[in-house]
């Protein structure tokens, strides 16, 4: 499923949607609040345009732009973004992610306060969407064996 | 007006149902691809005509724009498990 | 009689640029055989970089600018809520990926090219919908006559265009019209399917060609457009 | 709620679930889910429930598809029953 090969209509196309499949899933998590969608279904969508990449540009350049470590760490720091909100609110003296106490912080009354809760939240949410997808697919597709780690090994014995 | 919009969108039912025979009967995977991305077409139509009854074109819009953007991805990716296995 | 001398002249400077022009991409031709027969992605980077030398990073900038600008438009549509708390949303996310992505959307676009462009596309745009519609029309005939008559063949034609991005748009355009079907583009050599005589001869004349030539400034063969725009200018000299 | 679209969405979604999963061909079930999945997300979207529909339509279009195909693409496609 990963492997390149020469089909230039495709990887073409894909190259034009790809910026707009990201910006459409960054329009969803942002607007969340006030029409449907939120942090997973943009995530979902985030997920999408570099699994589409992956599978039209092939492994190679797909890991350069987006490599397993890298999702590790971006699904790592969406749920720290999550958790922090939460303790935040926590530290703060009140319920775990009550984003009417982050008023304090934040100089704005309780309302935008929440809004501003409930976009951050969002945000950390799909970030780790979006990485746990890709990794998924990624580890799927190349039954978590890639070819440079085969070669590697041959050599060294 | 409403009116004309439900039988409008029952004719677009009645042309997935059309596609839906050859998806459902088509004689290998190729026929059911093609079914499948007509039909995933003329769903992103009748969502906008479920939010003109609805007067609520603006969110309806949105769950359209999704199957306008990724659509392709599943028809694509079945192109090429056939063409990793050999098949075509 | 000067008028004469002009084309004589003009012919002798088209020689001299064709010339040039296979040397060139011959030359083009060799560093991309170079580029692409070295295999990791790293030779191939430092290969990109050595050929692009100086101007890449103003290329990088021009490619950021420009997909930021259009994918703020594009949220903006999307959006619709013109308050600050959102456009500085916007502002933020179109940074975002025009840092991910600045190399995809415009990466083969020449500078200076775009305007031009998109003027000439929207020049050329209703000369492609009275195609599709004139093709539409037949094939509908086709499709309900009841005999059928249609004789399905696949054409391949060499094209002249050279960048990929006309490639896909000649493929694609080639699609949109019913009745052809672009199956495959192998080294620059169309595998087209086309259901009936009459719309492969519509094909074969090469007018969608030199339409997307001239959208696309393939700039260094004389094409119909051209010529077109040439007399008109020759008969006001006259 | 509208009635006559309400009745047509149930009697697909019907046919397509009665031939995923009496299909012999895996990719073919795969194929004919995404047409389920299209269905379904009508139907949410018929019966007011917007926030699912969407995430039925973003999951099953960007997502469920290409992972169940990843999955058959490790397997044998033809069942053995």
């Amino acid at each position: 499923m990963t492997r390149l090969t020469d089909d230039i209509i495709i990887r073409a196309v894909a190259r034009i949607m790809i910026p707009f499949i990201q910006i459409y899933a960054l329009y969803v998590i942002m607007h969340g609040h006030h029409s449907p969608g939120g942090g997973f279904q943009g995530g979902v969508i985030l997920g999408a345009s570099f699994i589409l990449y992956l599978i039209t540009h092939g492994l190679e350049e797909a890991r350069a732009r987006m490599s397993e470590l890298k999702a590790g760490i971006f699904s790592a720091s969406g749920l720290l973004i999550y958790s922090g909100i939460g303790l935040l609110c926590l530290i703060l003296g009140s319920n775990f992610l009550d984003y009417g106490r982050l008023s304090l912080i934040l100089k704005v009354i309780p309302a935008q306060a929440r809004s501003l809760g409930i976009l951050g939240v969002e945000i950390g949410v799909g970030i780790t969407v979006m990485a746990v997808m890709f990794s998924i697919f990624f580890d799927i597709s190349t039954g978590g064996i890639i070819p440079e780690d085969e070669e590697i090994k041959e050599e060294n014995g | 007006m409403d009116n004309f919009f439900l039988w409008l969108g029952m004719g677009l039912f009645f042309l997935v149902l059309l596609c839906l025979y050859r998806g459902v009967f088509g004689p290998g995977v190729l026929n059911r691809v093609a079914a499948i991305s007509a039909i995933g077409t003329k769903t992103l139509v009748i969502l906008l005509i479920m939010g003109y009854i609805y007067q609520r074109v603006d969110m309806f819009v949105d769950i359209s724009m999704v199957y306008a953007l990724l659509n392709f991805l599943g028809t694509i990716t079945v192109a090429k498990y056939l063409e990793m296995s050999g098949e075509i | 009689m000067e008028v004469t001398v002009l084309i004589q002249t003009a012919d002798k400077a088209f020689e001299i640029l064709e010339k040039a022009r296979n040397e060139a991409r011959e030359l083009l031709y060799s560093s991309a055989k170079i580029a692409s027969e070295t295999k990791s992605l790293e030779a191939k980077r430092a290969e990109q970089a050595f050929l692009s030398g100086a101007q890449h990073t103003k290329l990088a900038i021009r490619n950021y600018t420009l997909t930021f600008f259009m994918l703020f438009a594009f949220w903006v549509l999307l959006s619709g809520r013109l308050d600050l708390f959102h456009l500085t949303l916007g502002v933020l996310s179109c940074l975002l990926i025009s840092y991910l992505s600045y190399d995809l959307l415009f990466a083969n676009v020449r500078i200076g090219d775009i305007r031009i462009m998109f003027k000439r596309f929207f020049a050329a745009a209703p000369w492609f919908l009275s195609q599709i519609f004139t093709a539409n029309l037949h094939v509908a005939y086709l499709a309900l006559s009841p005999k059928m008559p249609i004789d399905p063949s696949i054409l391949r034609f060499n094209t002249k265009l050279e960048s990929d991005i006309s490639w896909v748009a000649l493929a694609n355009s080639i699609t949109l019209t019913p009745g052809t079907i672009t199956i495959d583009i192998r080294d620059g050599e169309f595998f087209v399917h086309a259901i009936d005589k009459k719309v492969a001869s519509d094909l074969d004349t090469g007018e969608m060609e030199d339409k997307i030539a001239h959208v696309f400034m393939e700039a260094d063969h004389i094409y119909i457009q051209d010529i077109l725009d040439v007399s008109r200018i020759f008969g006001e000299l006259k | 709620m509208i009635a006559p679209f309400d009745i047509v969405i149930l009697l697909l979604v019907l046919i397509c679930a009665i031939a995923a999963i009496s299909v012999k061909d895996l990719l073919s079930a795969v194929i004919i889910l995404g047409a389920y999945s299209f269905l379904m997300c009508l139907l949410w979207s018929e019966m007011g429930a917007v926030d699912v529909a969407f995430t039925e339509a973003s999951v099953s279009a960007g997502i469920g598809t290409v992972l169940l195909i990843a999955a058959v693409s490790k397997t044998k496609r033809r069942s053995k029953d």
